[in-house]
């Protein structure tokens, strides 16, 4: 069982606010670890910190380490760019680039400087079937991404992702603004892709955190409370508030 | 509800307002307008074009000038928009705001636009015609040009490359790109429509300034065409302000005629950059 | 940059002449020397006149340092200039090439007054003047407030009329209306029942309808009173500056000065300024004729 | 295989740094040209800053900076500088009282009320109106707006600085029209609709919403607006007259800071003599003031920014 | 059982595309009525129609008639304004105003005339507390509503659709932002709610709508196919569209 990324000590601070605590976890290879607690616990600042997206917000700073191949990815030997295409990410509100569908897809190939028009279209072909979105948009595939619905602009963005062939993907909350089919195909595409990629999930559904991952990490205000195989966590959790919160009815 | 009665008339009032305030613009123009293509359109035939500038009125043409004109907006623009995009770039995307120096450099540049033209004449002057020896030529009319509009294309730059949501910046730095992949994907693209306003207005500024080029030497009369970038010149303005401060009432015609050369230059000019700015916004949207 | 190559052109003929001729200076000086340079180009296809507005000022300064052939003045060269010239080893004759009425003019509704003598327009406009209404200047005239209105104040046109009238260049009362454009004066003075005013002869000859011109101790400013300067004090001459070198050594600017003073009498009428007498274009092609033989 | 891992992770290795050195060089060229700015700025104040110093060995500083006779090109010159300023500050404030409003109105009208067929023509339309040359203008103001303004207010001169403050005003609305008009249309349509959900009308969403949310470009707007206002010269000489006066009377006849700058610049004067340099000591008090309003109105965005 | 919006045969089109093909509805006041149906179905497009927030979308157009208090929404009689005051909306993607949270919640009372400090403080306390925010923001009522988490965004705007008091609330994917525990609180509220209020909601969630509604409606590729009381749909469907749909695994 492989260790892919190992985070020590981690704490974030936004100004002066600390929004994690103390964080020591382990993600494991070939694994989907979701990420669960009530809002505002700080899961979508954690998994931002694991491509360093937050180093893009002012002001903030960390202390601690988050070690991805063997290096601290916040040390200068990491390639912060490079880090990103391997570490993909999806996020909670789509976002979309105001270009067309086909141009959202392939934004990230064109860049790791995939030129052949034959080779694009198959990679958005592939992308967009990957997210269940292929046969709302193939005849439409130069109107603007921002006409799509919101969940298909998720959608959209899964694709995106997908499209890079990243060997971790980071998902915040990917479904929650798809309804039930569009979420069983993404869930079914998780189970298919955590052979070949590590997957890390925040989701707000105790069902769909049972349902697909493997490993399961209880936040609580910026703490990280209990982290252990998700059977385990949702039989037979060791911390009362991760009781309290798991037999929450609702979800 | 008689609270949203009142909101409403308010509402309409305002838009009444507004729209009142849009008409006005557009009546000043059409006063402008008409009151040019009156005096102008007359003068306006095949030798208007085909002559350079005469004491006779009916004889004075705009070849030397429309030439001229053209020369210089073209070479304007292509300092300036590079120039002035890039630094933008520079300002919003790659500096550190916190730096002294980056603060120094976003002041300074609203600044500038402040500075009289006519101390850009004399900085060109300087520089272009004297130090670098490009001589009273049509080139250092351009830089000189650039140098007057590059706060003009700068400072709406910035603010159209301010606009573009965060998320979608994050969105293409989650993909791996880099900052300058970033910029070209995303962030040029979204903030196109404003960049382009900016230049629309540079380019309005540069197609009708005076002063600066006489300073650095632009001549009057000339009555031969342009034919490289180190060629003396003359614009459309500067033959615009020579004829209607001639004694004789035709040649206040002749200089609506020249005008009318003028602001059709400026909408051809400015054409490309309204389709584009169109495409672009509608896209945003 | 405009020297070199053309040197061998001395003695050919005009048809062969070939070369740049610069000029720049007064604006004032401009339609004289623009209509000149339109006729000589008619003829001499090949070579390239270029006349610039950057004020006296601005053209002298280049003149001085040699940049250009040829100076638009409307006026003389100041000491300082001349000191640079010389420094430079710039040599130069100035030539008269055309006059200028300066006329003082009224609204054509002003049915008092026709004529104004030398001492009442000095009276009007020297420093502090204590002339405030019509009646002051003629116990006749009506007792209104005179309104001023005079060229802007860097002009070759106002320092000769304050030189001309009060005595000394600039020396003036400071609140008149001043305007740069002499056609704005005409909209003013038009516009003004009690206004007077003055400005070039040009502008008055072109709004005869909206204006009235005041004779000068009974002179009448018109083209042959101007032309034979006995509209003094106020005939103005224009100049334009030579350099001595490049006449000698350029055979175009040698071409196109004479050319100027040959045609001047018939070129410069149509400019709204006056020419000078055939006698005087003769004394002016003179002094480059001494020119020639040194 | 091991081999071959690492010759890729070489090649990776060689991408990696092929391509931050294209990004470095980016940041340089980017830099470079920002600061492009900056040494036409040192250009400017080295030009300015030189004869301006000389001037004041002949005149002195309290005399130019607060003598209220400005009779440069007179026989008995003074150099107050007051009057100038003056005549600038009026133009620029009654010509920013005309823009704004005028300006910020049609923004929002296109921005939040007219359809988008209309705003695509509209707007261009507008922005011919910055492209008129300046001389048009001020014939316009001669010939159009004082006798307009003379049948109000029959005593007004017939150089006037409000006439030309309203022609300056016009020629700048298109800088805040279409800036501003840009600035709004930037703002995500779902705050808008926010707004419109809680039952706020249009111009509730207008100016409490959106026109906040943009409002540090609006600012912006303004001061690349008033600067051109400031900078005008053609429009104030033509339809203002050339006559330096310390009044707050828009109806009189003013002259500016810059159109004295150029009717010295482009007249008879010798060129290094005293009057000479006056424009440069008068250019580099423009300069200041031009500065001290750029940082008010950068204290003022700082203030009021709205991130979205 | 009073009837508080009845829909007659509308059709809604974004330019030539049909989004809603001929939909007739009652919605019955002082009921939580869900809609449910895969994404791009045009759940969200419907509730936009009921408080005309489509109108803001160029080139739409409607066909048919929404009866709203007596009166066709719309006709000229009825004001668009005075409409949205009294139908509130909450939207998929929290969108906060960029101004402080106090400011956020205060935007709609405000506008209705409320001045007086006391009163808009009081407002902003229930409202916040309604939306189960209040604890988390209480001390920073100042700071932007842009740093706050997604799903503490969402609430804000439910609290600040609250603080509106409408008559009928329509909410788009209110909870998909949220964690089980707000959304515990929202579903609670929204039963407290209904006894003064009618109340729309679009959810993804089975669980959700069969928890909180009394009747649904199931729409497909912009019809609705099914529509009544929320037990009988989820019980014994007539269609087999709706069976199929709703005895999907997720959720
Ligand atoms: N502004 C628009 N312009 C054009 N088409 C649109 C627009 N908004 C939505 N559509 C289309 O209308 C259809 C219905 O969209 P709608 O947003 O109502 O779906 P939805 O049921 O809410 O889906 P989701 O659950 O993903 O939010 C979709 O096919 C969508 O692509
Ligand atoms: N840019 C920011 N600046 C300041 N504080 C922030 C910022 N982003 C998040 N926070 C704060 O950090 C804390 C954790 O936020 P985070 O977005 O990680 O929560 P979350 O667990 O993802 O919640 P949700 O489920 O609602 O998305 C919250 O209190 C939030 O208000
Ligand atoms: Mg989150
Ligand atoms: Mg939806």
């Amino acid at each position: 069982m492989n260790i892919k990324i190992d985070v020590k000590n981690l704490d974030f601070f936004y100004g002066d606010f600390k929004a994690l605590n103390n964080i020591n976890i382990e993600i494991e290879e070939n694994k989907v670890t979701a990420f669960i607690g009530p809002s505002g616990c700080g899961k979508s600042t954690f998994i931002r910190t694991m491509n360093r997206m937050n180093d893009l917000i002012d002001g903030t700073k960390h202390v601690g380490e988050i070690i991805y191949e063997g290096k601290n990815i916040y040390s200068s030997e990491v390639d912060v760019v490079e880090l990103r295409t391997k570490v993909g990410m999806v996020f909670q509100k789509p976002n979309p680039f105001p270009k067309s569908i086909y141009e959202n897809i392939v934004f990230g190939p064109k860049r790791n400087g995939i030129k052949k028009k034959a080779e694009l279209d198959r990679i958005v072909e592939t992308s967009l079937k990957d997210a269940a979105l292929w046969e709302e948009v193939k005849d439409r595939l130069d109107s603007s991404a921002w006409s799509l619905s919101g969940g298909q602009q998720q959608r959209l963005c899964i694709a995106r992702a997908l499209a890079m062939k990243p060997d971790v993907l980071l998902m915040d909350e990917p479904t929650s603004a798809l309804d039930p089919v569009a979420t069983s195909k993404i869930e079914e595409l998780i189970g298919e892709l955590k052979d070949k990629y590590t997957i890390v999930i925040v989701t707000h559904s105790m069902q769909q955190a049972g349902r697909i991952s493997d490993n399961t990490a209880f936040f609580l205000m910026g703490k990280l409370i209990e982290y252990g195989e998700t059977s385990k966590i949702f039989s037979n959790p060791e911390d009362k508030r991760t009781e309290d919160y798991i037999t929450g009815r609702f979800g | 509800m008689s609270n949203v009665k009142k909101r409403k008339l308010i509402d309409k009032g305002f838009h009444i307002l507004v729209f009142l305030t849009t008409l006005f613009g557009l009546l000043i123009l059409s006063i402008l307008l008409f009151d040019i293509l009156k005096d102008g359109l007359k003068w306006i035939n095949i030798e208007f074009f085909t002559n350079f500038t005469s004491r006779f009125a009916e004889k004075a043409g705009i070849r030397a000038p429309l030439f001229g004109s053209i020369w210089i907006i073209t070479i304007t623009m292509i300092f300036a928009f590079p120039i002035g995009v890039g630094s933008a770039l520079y300002l919003e995307e790659y500096s550190d705001d916190k730096k002294i120096l980056t603060k120094i450099i976003k002041l300074n540049i609203s600044n500038l636009a402040g500075v009289p033209s006519i101390v850009f004449g004399i900085l060109g002057l300087g520089i272009f015609v004297n130090f670098l020896g490009f001589g009273r030529s049509i080139l250092s009319g351009a830089l000189t040009l650039t140098l007057l509009i590059l706060p003009i294309i700068i400072v709406s730059s910035q603010e159209a490359i301010k606009s573009v949501p965060k998320e979608l910046r994050h969105g293409a730095y989650a993909l791996g790109a880099t900052k300058w992949q970033v910029v070209k994907g995303v962030v040029l693209p979204y903030s196109l429509p404003g960049i382009l306003t900016g230049s629309i207005l540079a380019i309005a500024r540069a197609l009708g300034e005076t002063a600066p080029l006489i300073i650095i030497g632009a001549v009057t009369f000339i009555a031969f065409i342009p034919e490289s970038i180190f060629d003396k010149f003359t614009t459309l303005p500067m033959q615009v302000y020579n004829w209607s401060t001639m004694p004789q009432t035709e040649f206040h015609d002749l200089a609506a005629g020249a005008i009318i050369i003028l602001l059709i230059l400026l909408l051809g000019a400015n054409a490309v950059a309204i389709i584009l700015r169109n495409k672009y916004q509608n896209r945003i949207k | 940059e405009t020297e070199g190559e053309e040197k061998s052109n001395d003695t050919k003929k005009s048809e062969e002449l070939s070369g740049s001729i610069e000029i720049d200076g007064s604006s004032t000086v401009y339609p004289i020397t623009m209509a000149v340079a339109e006729e000589f180009q008619i003829g001499h296809e090949d070579t390239e006149v270029t006349v610039g507005v950057s004020g006296t000022g601005g053209g002298m300064k280049r003149f001085t340092i040699g940049e250009t052939n040829i100076s638009n003045a409307s006026r003389e060269i100041k000491e300082e200039e001349a000191e640079i010239a010389e420094e430079n080893g710039i040599e130069f004759t100035r030539l008269t090439v055309a006059l200028d009425g300066i006329s003082v003019v009224v609204n054509s509704n002003n049915d008092w007054a026709d004529d104004i003598t030398v001492e009442e327009l000095k009276k009007i406009w020297e420093p502090n003047s204590s002339v405030k209404k019509w009646s002051d200047i003629n116990s006749n005239w009506p007792e209104e407030e005179i309104k001023l209105y005079g060229p802007g104040t860097d002009s070759g046109t106002f320092d000769y009329f304050t030189e001309a009238i009060v005595g000394e260049s600039g020396a003036t009362r400071t609140d008149f209306t001043a305007s740069e454009d002499d056609n704005v004066l005409v909209q003013g003075v038009a516009g003004d029942e009690y206004a007077l005013g003055y400005f070039g002869y040009a502008y008055y000859e072109e709004n005869k309808d909206k204006l009235k011109a005041l004779s000068i101790d009974g002179v009448e400013p018109t083209p042959e009173n101007i032309g034979s300067e006995k509209y003094t004090p106020l005939a103005r001459p224009i100049f334009i500056y030579v350099n001595n070198d490049h006449y000698k050594n350029k055979s175009q600017v040698k071409e196109f000065v004479d050319y100027y003073l040959n045609n001047g009498k018939s070129i410069v009428p149509s400019t709204g300024y006056v020419a000078l007498t055939e006698e005087r274009y003769e004394e002016e092609l003179n002094k480059l004729k001494e020119l020639g033989t040194k | 295989m091991y081999a071959i891992q690492e010759k890729s992770k070489k090649i990776n290795r060689n991408k990696i740094k092929k391509r931050n050195v294209k990004e470095r060089c980016i940041k340089i060229i980017l830099f470079l040209l920002a600061s492009i700015s900056i040494l036409t700025t040192i250009g400017i104040v080295i030009i300015l800053s030189r004869e301006t110093i000389s001037f004041l060995r002949e005149v002195s500083i309290i005399e130019f900076l607060t003598g209220t006779e400005w009779t440069a090109l007179f026989a008995n010159p003074k150099f107050g500088v007051l009057p100038l300023v003056m005549g600038t500050l009026m133009i620029a404030v009654y010509g920013s009282f005309i823009a704004i409003p005028i300006g910020l109105g049609s923004a929002i009208y296109l921005s939040e009320y007219a359809s988008e067929k209309t705003r695509k023509i509209v707007k261009p339309l507008l922005e011919i109106l910055s492209g008129i040359p300046s001389i048009v203008y001020g014939y316009f103001a001669l010939t159009f707006i004082t006798p307009l303004l003379q049948k109000v207010i029959p005593d007004i001169n017939i150089f006037n600085a409000l006439s030309a403050s309203v022609a300056v005003g016009i020629m700048i609305i298109p800088m805040i029209s279409s800036l501003s008009e840009d600035a709004m249309k930037a703002v995500p349509n779902e705050i808008r609709q926010g707004a419109y959900a809680l039952g706020a009308t249009k111009f509730e969403v207008s100016i409490k919403i959106v026109v906040p949310a943009a409002l540090s470009s609006i600012i912006s707007s303004f001061v690349l607006a008033i600067s051109r206002a400031i900078g005008e010269t053609m429009i104030v000489s033509l339809a203002a007259g050339s006559t330096p006066k310390l009044t707050l009377n828009p109806l009189e006849s003013v002259q500016t800071m810059t159109s004295f700058i150029v009717q010295v610049a482009s007249g008879d004067v010798t060129h290094g003599s005293l009057i000479y340099k006056t424009i440069f000591a008068v250019g580099m008090l423009l300069f200041l003031i031009t500065l001290i309003m750029n940082i008010i109105a950068r204290m003022i965005i700082k203030k009021y920014r709205e991130e979205y």
